[in-house]
């Protein structure tokens, strides 16, 4: 199997599915001729020339929009939205539109478009291209919102966005772009949306994360198994659809759980897993959950590893639940 | 390439009146009259009196309490009924919300409609929206939504679409002067000036947005002229006048299905009625201004022309008039006696494929009605 | 005390504030002239002219950033959106501008914009005039959201917002707008923000509620009383900054818990509150917590009963929580 | 009202050249020469050249590992020193990113912008931003974000603001050419033509969006014709010509300060540079035309004026250089060596006072902390 990183990781499952499909076209800024400012989409202008990957002028909500309109005229759009942070002015057309279209018309029509967008803190980003926005996705009835934190799942998972016919957020942890790198299967394959990965099987405490968190998740789990502690990983993958068997089946498990988010703390995803948890699962608890998140500020630029959820605290955090 | 003999936009100011053929005493231009078979002009006067016919008695029932919502285009007939007759019936609209005379034009019938404005159990959108939020697939409409110019983009794409598969498909999209303050007018035209897409960008000016007058939306002398802004060519037209909106609707087209690209026109008309039956426009507007403009009245304009041509008489509007009732009363009567959709409709449609979360929510729904049925009994 | 609607309280704050303070201007669509669709602004712009009460050009993005503007140079804007369900054009006005301004400059800039914003369904609105949307502002970090549920909180938490520093997200429930009536103090006072308001108090079960809700939650408790219950209910009031004191007391009193949410359930605000009191009070509950909440689908026209909480599915709820 | 005799939009298509002064030899249009004190002249030169010195050891410090990022304006000292040096302290500046020569002809020293980029301690915005996101409230330049075209309209309302009190203070705000796309431009320049509100729209058209070709961007002639659609007067501008660029700039600042309301100045010029330390443009553009534009660099072209006109001198450059070398050695020494923000800064400027839910993080991130410490220990 081939090493790839997350990179080149999208880069190759768009290219699989544009050769295989000749309705999906590449939109965004500075994807054509650049392959992008982190080169997800390059050389696919070249290949599939600049009317299927197309630099367009400088407006999200137009991006959108006509990707919108291209779906709902038989297209298969896939949109970079430059930074996450990017995806506002677009947002009424995301929320609004997208969404809604399928509902709206009663079936009518699809808008099977896939937006991804890279995500996260950890770059020197600051403010405008750090944020980490997937709670907004989340509750917005009508969109799934796919976070795939590996090669392989950033691949398989891509193929099966863009050959499912619903609208998504594919949200892409920025900060692992490069770093994170590992084999790939060659050619063709999808992973299932809505499918979560024990990524470290374990007995004593739940850890949730997806995203770059599951690398953090990793480390920390790491650290405390050199501390004798034994936590189990879950990578979500996917946070709508959300699957909430692997998650319950580990809690009912461990009794104990901690969950990591990189967004801010208030309103984020890791406070919809604890309602769901306590719905379905109270009575396994041992303890009361933790989340470790970032902090409920924008995004600082200098003291960026000081907002960032780090390891240690998520170690911090497992020795809170286990020892309640 | 120049639309009409009236340009705008990069050839200077906007200093000349709306393109017009026809003028209010019903004579008109025969320079500049459009081809129009002759058994098509009644068949047009016809969908306009239709269309205000319409209108009306769905006002008068969300008075009575009957309707839940209902918003007219009553003085607008000559820019929908206009622009759609001058398309193909496979070239698509993407609506604002006061066009139904474009989708009667098409073909959609009243019952269509009605099914719609009482979000009836066979309305095609599932009573999902409000009144006047139609979809109507068969006839190439495209789904309508509340949000103000998120449509205009949106053609844009569906237009790039069709010139990717090399179509010669037409895109209409419709949309009041106060929307081109949005951001989403101006990406639209910018993209559509980049991508030379198909797409007739069709802005009707009445003059109002709820309260805002015209004056309080730009600075700008004219709404045609911003085409220039985008290297897109703007025409300005007299939107009362079926025929010059026929005219100038088919040049863009024309234009749009040779590769031309996009073509602003802006019909310059009047908003007669409330905004919506929300609205009470006594707030906020001096009445004379109407009586002002009911003078320009597409339909009575259009009257006096089919009149003057021996086109017209009292008897055939007499028995018009009779048709067009019998048709809304059969229409509204069966939408009314329609049952609502299905309560576990709701969860259709979110997504292809209910996730369980959706799943488990409709399961909720279905076991509190049904214990509220029992609790009845 | 003179009663009043809902309406007529906001008119009221308004005004007195617009006479004790000639920086606040209020700006939106249909403001002026005509008094804003719902009236709410009513008779402002003859008092004090169309330079303080502005009838804007048709875009949201325009009114909140030229609203940011104002503020920064010194000005106290009021921003009508006519909808909640049309700020999404601002969204990024709002998010990465509104919200950061002070934050990102070092605390050099303020930013004391109110933007006022009638929400929610009940008035047969469909998908675009019914939403609530609390949620995203709630994850905003430096927005405060203030969610009034009567006339006389309606003009004291809008003359506190309008008095203090920061950004506000001020939502109305337009559904309760001439049906929510009752006596409303004459003259000026306010309404702290952050502090909920015990609407019911009880033992046996703690109902969280804010906006139109709190009518939904109040006849809820009605009709459980009948049935021999004896809930307590909660009015938030504000939910950035929430008055989580008030919450914790309450349930470490009923060990019970029951939120009601008007918008969709994934992801509301419903699930921080669950959070919350997990991490502060999970060894009080005797039962899993429980939301009643919209569905996770846009909101529909015809079947908007059967969307929103009602009080029946509140008594349901409660039942299920004591009885567990 | 017309600002210069390079009039556009209303009056007609944009085909006459920009508007300039200074020649690429440094001969100049002596009837079109700005009143100028003379020795403001040399002020103006140290300042762009102390702008591009600053960029470019910013820029190799960056590519050092000694500073996390950066953005140039190579090429554009011009623009930004001109437009800056054609106001007075007092008017109000809401920059977009790239406009340091603006901020230093106004008088922000190298060391309260290095403190910036370095996010140290010192820097008044706390370390928050990524660097050249200034805020400089003690000279009236309004904090900088990077989501594009937002400030535009913000400059509308503080202009509005302003009006309001009667204060005669003019808002220049500064953007790409890429920006115009963007939708926040659009309602930014409509509501100004309607408020009539005192506003400068500065718009420096380089040419390049990162690596999108301004042809890409619109299909519009020019972008200061966009002005039209405002009913805004627009005008084009040499870029490159500091005595143009001061000249326009100063025009549209008197009609701003007379009540005439806003102005779209198209500063033509071109990124000699990347986009930024993240950028490499030789995978986008061809660098012969890069070749082609520091043939017209406006330091060169001023300095041949200078030195035709006998003021400057090639050991009135030496003394210059190094003079700046010191300058930039000493602040760019003074900002690495200035601590970072304490750790709890993180948690001030959120709300104008903490609620209890940021208190509590902010303990939790201090114990944590403390914690880490001891371990270590
Ligand atoms: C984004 C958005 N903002 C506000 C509204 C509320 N609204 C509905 S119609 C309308 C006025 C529209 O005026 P115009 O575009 O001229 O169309 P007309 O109603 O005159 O046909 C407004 C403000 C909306 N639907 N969408
Ligand atoms: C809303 C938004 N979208 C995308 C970006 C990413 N981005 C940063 S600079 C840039 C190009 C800007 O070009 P232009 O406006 O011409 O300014 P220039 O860099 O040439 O000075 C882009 C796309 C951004 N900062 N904000
Ligand atoms: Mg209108
Ligand atoms: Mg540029």
């Amino acid at each position: 199997m081939p090493t790839m990183n997350i990179i080149q990781a999208v880069n190759d499952a768009l290219q699989i599915q544009m050769r295989q499909d000749d309705r999906v076209v590449v939109l965004g800024e500075d994807v054509g001729k650049f392959g992008g400012v982190f080169r997800a989409t390059s050389g696919l202008q070249k290949e599939f020339g600049a009317e299927r990957v197309i630099d367009t002028p400088l407006a999200e909500t137009g991006i959108i929009a006509t990707a919108i309109g291209m779906a709902v005229n038989g297209l298969r759009p896939v949109a970079e939205i430059q930074f996450a942070d990017y995806m506002y002015p677009a947002f009424d057309q995301i929320v609004n539109e997208m969404a809604k279209f399928r509902y709206r018309s009663g079936g009518q029509y699809t808008c099977p478009v896939v937006v991804r967008t890279p995500y996260g803190g950890g770059i020197k980003g600051g403010h405008y291209h750090s944020q980490s926005n997937e709670a907004y996705w989340a509750h917005t009835s009508g969109l799934k919102v796919v976070i795939p934190a590996t090669p392989e799942d950033a691949k398989g998972l891509l193929l099966a966005s863009m050959r499912q016919d619903d609208p998504v957020i594919f949200m892409e942890p920025k900060r692992m772009y490069r770093a994170g790198k590992g084999e790939v299967p060659a050619g063709d394959y999808t992973i299932e949306l809505g499918k979560a990965k024990i990524v470290r099987p374990g007995s004593q405490v739940t850890v949730i994360a997806y995203g770059s968190m599951t690398y953090t998740a990793l480390e920390a789990a790491k650290k405390a198994e050199a501390m004798g502690m034994d936590p189990e990983v879950i990578d979500l993958r996917s946070i709508v659809p959300l699957d909430i068997e692997t998650i319950i089946k580990s809690v009912e498990k461990t009794g104990r759980v901690v969950i990591v988010q990189e967004a801010p703390k208030t309103g984020g995803f890791a406070a919809e897993i604890m309602a769901l948890i306590n719905e379905r699962a109270l009575m396994s608890l041992e303890a009361p959950m933790v989340r470790v998140t970032g902090w409920d500020t924008p995004f600082p630029y200098t003291l960026d590893l000081e907002y960032l959820p780090s390891a240690e605290r998520v170690v911090e955090a497992m020795q809170k639940v286990i020892n309640f | 390439m120049s639309l009409v003999d009236v340009k705008i936009g990069k050839v200077g100011p906007m200093t000349d009146a709306p393109y017009s053929v026809l003028n209010d005493d019903g004579s008109a231009n025969v320079d500049r009259m459009p081809n129009i078979p002759r058994e098509d002009l009644l068949k047009l006067y016809r969908a306009m009196v239709k269309t205000r016919a319409f209108d009306q008695r769905m006002i008068t029932l969300q008075r009575q309490g009957r309707l839940g919502f209902y918003l007219g285009s009553t003085g607008e007939e000559a820019a929908t009924v206009g622009s759609s007759y001058a398309l193909r019936d496979s070239d698509w609209m993407l609506p604002c919300y006061r066009e139904q005379g474009a989708y009667i034009w098409r073909g959609i019938t009243l019952l269509e409609m009605a099914n719609q404005c009482y979000g009836n159990g066979l309305d095609y959108t599932k009573g999902r929206q409000m009144p006047v939020h139609y979809s109507f697939r068969h006839k190439n409409i495209v789904s309508i939504s509340s949000p103000l110019a998120t449509q205009i983009p949106q053609a844009v794409g569906a237009a790039y679409a069709a010139k990717l598969r090399k179509e010669d498909t037409v895109f209409i999209t419709y949309f009041g002067e106060g929307a081109t303050s949005e951001g989403d007018f101006h990406v639209a035209l910018n993209f559509a000036g980049v991508w030379k897409t198909p797409v007739i960008f069709f802005c009707r000016n009445n003059g109002w947005a709820i309260s805002t007058p015209r004056e309080l939306q730009t600075a700008s002398e004219t709404f045609a002229q911003k085409a220039n802004a985008y290297g897109l060519e703007g025409v300005l037209v007299d939107g009362n006048d079926i025929f010059a909106v026929i005219e100038v609707t088919r040049r863009a087209a024309e234009k749009a299905r040779n590769g031309g690209g996009a073509t602003l026109i802006e019909a310059v008309t009047y908003r007669i009625g409330a905004h919506s039956t929300s609205d009470d426009p006594s707030g906020y507007r001096d009445e004379a201004d109407v009586r002002e403009w009911e003078k320009k009245d597409p339909i009575e304009r259009f009257r006096r022309y089919l009149s003057k041509a021996g086109l017209w008489t009292q008897s055939f509007e007499d028995k018009l008039q009779e048709e067009l009732k019998a048709e809304i009363l059969a229409a509204v009567e069966a939408a009314e006696n329609t049952p609502a959709p299905a309560p576990e409709t709701i969860f259709e449609d979110v997504f292809s494929e209910n996730p369980w979360h959706l799943e488990e929510q409709r399961e909720e729904l279905l076991t509190h009605l049904e214990g509220l049925k029992k609790e009845k009994h």
